[in-house]
């Protein structure tokens, strides 16, 4: 039975550096594992979709412009992606990974999350669809 | 109090923008004076319709919307939903996949129940402990992050394994955490068991008998409180609890102190099965193979979460996606246990019991889909706020 | 202590007015940044009190249905303006009390209630059920601390042979300091403060977990801007008494500065060191506990002054 | 302790009411009862000690119409539904299963026997529209106040509400 058992916890804590940090302001490490931004190597991609297939919240979005020749561009929706590495899992070409940096995701609109990976010409292709040859678009990956 | 008309009754009504619990529930206390007379909840305030969302999505989609079920236990969520899945599917996870799954969850569970320590002494007005264990918490919070990558939701499971390994350099840092925890909370246990202003809040407030556990089916730290001996871990043992046992925490008062004294004793427990776990971790693989179709059948999938036994029930027809998932997480068996003990106590520690039974809206709750991706139909804030003005007509 | 200052300048700024005011968010500040240390928090910046002010005045107000219009805007004025006015009979800051009469001790411990009168009324008001029940616990707690908080101020008073605030504070730095001579009454003072300005252990009027914001639940705005500077400047004030009275006088600036600081260093320690009493525990502890403390002291008081002349030792403390 | 003796000894205790037996896992057993006896049954499982109702579950089986496109939909109107009422003791569930025709989605309420019960059965009120005779609350409990009458949202027919306006 005693009176005040904290009191050895607050005179500590009076002399302790603060457990609490001013964020905005002083930021602190993430750690090596983090999960952070999806990256896309268009590179060894194989074209399965089965990313965009599993992903729970349909973050990801493959157009495919030339399966032979393959030419894929991946719309990467930054901010409905939940970081749960998914995809890295059901990717069996390794092309699609999480790094560790950005994970920051704060703006007042919504296109700085919409993130296009691919070969430049392709992205611009996808982005401007000339009027005639328009890109051959895989079924689970229409545009808006 | 002669702004009250009806002189029988003084309802006051909490919620569902509660002053306490961070989440929405409604509670209707009838009092006299200060002394609660009757007690009645309304819950459903988050209700996302979850069950019937899974029957849209994939298995392995929804492991992920599973995971999201609760906030503070997701890691038992996902384990629950993958072990239904995998014993669906009739695939063996590999020991070393098991025992790192139980080792989240033990994290999981010293996270969990270091927060409702916080919580309960917040409510009991006790801020500084709140803030101190807090602050204690984020080691292991810290930890998880280390070793999953996330905070919450730290999505380690997969259907068949796991994703994340532990190596040298994580099983050092979470040994050393734990040592730091154990010294933390056995100082704890000494502030809520020996403070007399904190006990005075908790002792011998909203006793629950043993008789009065079974009949209401209390389940989890709450129920083992009144000395209810049920524990999946030990019961039924999942993952890799067979090898890696924990000892069942009981006590027999049964008032807040006790509920105190189990969770903080179930701490123990955990710093020392995730001791073992680190040092004896078997080798092998992560992951196993699972078909993308799984096969038809029923199973029952129960794991112990911090609050207490988590019921999945799945049933699959064949396909990918499953027929119906049920959940029924344990504040769901608890809050009777509420209703019933709040009654003769005072307003003043309806908090204290309402925290009593770590409470938590979105395990009961679970609607509303918010449709994305390619038929998507994104609010605008003109149409939030239309919406806002047409609703409060 | 000499200084002279016309009446009006005394009123507005000095020692009255602005400058209380700012005093009072000062102090504000400093309780909360010694309780977020205590609690190894950072706390908030010297701004936040100010800012917080700043931003309730220039809210909307909005008058809830079911209120008597009138008492629901008037009452936070008279809560403000009881405080200011009692701050003019205490030595603030080490000056000399503004105006001093024979046994203002008595209307000022008065004024200084009248705060927590206007909370109960402005609780009792509104239909809410947050404040009703706040109300009652803020109505319910005066009358338990009061009387020990009086009696707590009466010893040194006694002691002295005068009832007069500012004779009390010049008598006291001259004496051996009351604190010592007194202990029982300091700690009654110090803790009745507490129950007073509804701080933590004492809370449970205003507990936010249980019953929101109390008495004040309804009101946003500029009254609640008004009944929270009020208890800021209570805080100054009653520091002020206690420091002048236990702990030997203030005789000038840096001397209220120091003393009313440690005090305050006391009083937020106590604030994080307790979990919140129910109501019924409060009122207990007070009758039981503080109430007894209090009376046996002020008899020692008594007894002390009755032979003090036989023994000259005693008659410096009492 | 043998999870095999602990099965038969809860299938023993409800023998009378049973109609079939199954069992889908090593350590569960499936009876199958008349909704009219369930509440013995019920009563019976409680008494005996053997275990805690765990859950109950809803399910919905409806019959599929083929429509002239040859397009499968599920038919509103004929179908089952079947409640689970899941009792855990150990290691070890048994489950009562009964079967409700959506023309007469009506059972005895356990509420009076086990309280626990009572927010279970109101969910399967509200999600899947069985009535439980005798509840002693039929509030709604998970959906919002406005909710349509009749509309079940976790039955197959349900794909979502149509918007107003």
């Amino acid at each position: 039975m005693t009176i005040g058992s904290m009191l050895g916890d607050i005179v500590n804590s009076f002399f302790k550096r603060p457990a609490t940090g001013r964020y905005p302001f002083v930021r602190t490490e993430a750690p090596e594992d983090l999960r952070g931004k999806v990256v896309w190597n268009p590179e060894t991609c194989t074209g399965c979709g089965l990313c965009v297939k599993d992903c729970p919240s349909q973050a990801l979005e493959l157009f495919t412009l030339d399966k032979a020749a393959k030419r894929y561009v991946m719309l990467y929706h930054m901010d409905c992606c939940t970081y749960c590495a998914q995809c890295e899992v059901s990717c069996r070409s390794k092309s699609i990974y999480l790094t560790n940096d950005e994970w920051e995701l704060a703006s007042t609109s919504r296109t700085p999350f919409e993130v296009y990976y691919g070969r430049e010409e392709d992205v611009q292709k996808v982005l401007e669809p000339e009027p005639q040859g328009e890109p051959d678009l895989s079924p689970e990956s229409k545009t808006e | 109090m002669g702004a009250e008309k009806k002189p029988e009754k003084f309802v006051v009504s909490i919620g569902p923008q509660h002053p306490a619990l961070k989440e929405p529930g409604h509670f209707e206390f009838a009092v006299e004076g200060e002394i609660v007379t009757s007690a009645t909840a309304r819950l459903g305030f988050v209700h996302r319709g979850m069950e019937k969302g899974t029957e849209s999505r994939t298995w392995v989609q929804n492991l992920y919307l599973m995971e999201r079920v609760c906030g503070i236990c997701s890691a038992v969520h996902a384990m629950a939903y993958a072990q239904g899945v995998e014993k669906l599917a009739k695939v063996e996870v590999p020991p070393r996949a098991r025992a790192i799954r139980q080792l989240i969850a033990e994290l999981e569970r010293i996270h969990s129940h270091l927060l409702w320590l916080g919580v309960a002494a917040h409510e009991g007005g006790f801020d500084t402990l709140f803030m101190l264990s807090w602050r204690d918490r984020e080691t292991v919070m810290d930890l998880l992050e280390a070793i999953t990558g996330n905070r919450v939701n730290y999505s380690a499971n997969v259907l068949g394994g796991v994703k994340i390994d532990i190596d040298e350099v994580k099983s050092a840092a979470i040994l050393k955490g734990m040592d730091f925890l154990e010294e933390r909370t056995r100082h704890y246990m000494k502030v809520v068991t020996e403070d007399e202003t904190f006990l005075g809040r908790t002792r011998k407030i909203g006793t629950m008998t043993l008789e009065q556990a079974l009949r209401l089916g209390s389940v989890g730290p709450t129920g083992r409180a009144s000395g209810v001996p049920y524990d999946v871990r030990v019961d039924a043992p999942y993952a890799a609890y067979q090898d890696f046992p924990v000892n069942i925490v009981t006590d027999t008062a049964g008032d807040l102190e006790a509920r105190f004294v189990v969770r903080i004793k179930e701490l123990y427990e955990s710093y020392r099965v995730i001791r073992e776990l680190v040092d004896h971790m078997p080798a092998g693989e992560l992951t196993t193979r699972i078909p993308r179709r799984i096969q038809e059948g029923e199973v029952v999938s129960r794991v112990e979460a911090p609050r207490g036994e988590l019921f999945y029930f799945l049933k699959s027809n064949g396909t990918d996606m499953p027929e119906r998932i049920k959940v029924r997480t344990p504040s769901l068996c608890n809050w009777g246990s509420i209703l019933a003990t709040a009654v003769g106590h005072r307003l003043a520690d309806m908090p204290m019991i309402l925290a009593g039974i770590d409470p938590c809206f979105s395990c009961n709750d679970r609607m509303i889909l918010v449709k994305r991706g390619n038929d998507q139909t994104v609010w605008t804030w003109e149409d939030l706020r239309r919406y806002g003005i047409e609703y409060y007509k | 202590m000499n200084l002279s200052l016309s009446p009006l300048v005394e009123l507005l700024f000095f020692p009255g007015g602005l400058v209380l005011l700012a005093s009072g968010l000062v102090y504000e500040f400093v309780d909360r940044k010694l309780v977020a240390r205590f609690q190894n928090r950072i706390g908030p910046r010297w701004f936040q009190p100010l800012a917080d002010v700043i931003k309730l005045l220039a809210k909307e107000e909005v008058i809830p249905a079911g209120v008597v219009k009138g008492l629901f805007i008037f009452l936070p004025i008279v809560a403000l303006t009881s405080i200011l006015t009692a701050a003019l009979y205490v030595p603030m800051f080490g000056l000399k009390p503004a105006f001093s009469f024979p046994g203002d001790l008595v209307v000022t411990v008065y004024l200084l209630s009248l705060m927590t009168l206007c909370i109960g009324l402005a609780g009792a008001n509104t239909e809410d059920r947050f404040s009703l029940v706040g109300a009652t616990r803020a109505l319910t707690q005066m009358f338990s601390y009061e009387a020990p908080f009086l009696l707590a101020l009466l010893g040194p008073a006694i002691a002295l042979g005068t009832w007069n605030i500012g004779q009390i504070n010049s008598a006291a730095g001259n004496n051996l300091w009351f604190i010592i001579a007194q202990p029982f009454g300091f700690i009654a003072a110090v803790i009745g403060l507490m129950g007073k300005l509804e701080l933590p252990p004492f809370d449970a009027p205003e507990a936010e977990t249980e019953i929101v914001a109390g008495a004040l639940t309804e009101y946003s705005g500029r009254g609640l801007a008004l009944f929270r500077i009020g208890r800021d400047v209570e805080l100054v004030i009653g520091l002020t008494l206690i420091a002048s009275f236990y702990l030997g006088g203030l005789a000038n600036p840096l001397d209220f500065l120091w003393k009313t600081l440690i005090l305050l260093l006391v009083t937020a320690a106590l604030q994080s060191l307790f979990a919140r009493l129910r109501i019924d525990q409060t009122v207990g502890l007070w009758w039981r506990i503080g109430s007894i403390m209090v009376l046996l002291q002020l008899l020692a008081v008594v007894v002390g002054r009755l032979i003090a002349p036989l023994i000259p030792f005693l008659s410096s403390g009492g | 302790m043998d999870i095999d003796q602990k099965l038969q000894a809860g299938a023993e205790i409800v023998k009378e009411w049973v109609i079939s037996t199954s069992n889908p896992e090593v350590n569960r057993v499936d009876l199958v009862v008349a909704p009219e006896n369930l509440k013995k049954a019920v009563a019976a499982m409680l008494d005996s000690q053997w275990g805690y109702l765990s859950a109950i579950t809803g399910l919905d089986h409806p019959e599929y119409l083929t429509d002239e496109t040859g397009v499968k939909k599920v038919d509103p109107d004929r179908g089952n539904l079947e409640l689970l009422y899941h009792f855990s003791g150990g290691a070890a569930v048994l489950t009562l299963r009964v079967t409700l025709p959506y023309s007469e989605a009506v059972i005895d309420s356990i509420c009076d026997i086990d309280m626990a019960a009572q927010l279970y059965e109101r969910e399967a009120a509200e999600l899947f529209g069985i009535e439980f005779r005798g509840a002693p609350s039929t509030d709604h409990l998970v959906l919002p106040d406005d909710w349509p009458v009749g509309v079940y949202p976790l039955r197959k027919a349900f794909t979502g509400l149509k918007k107003e306006s």
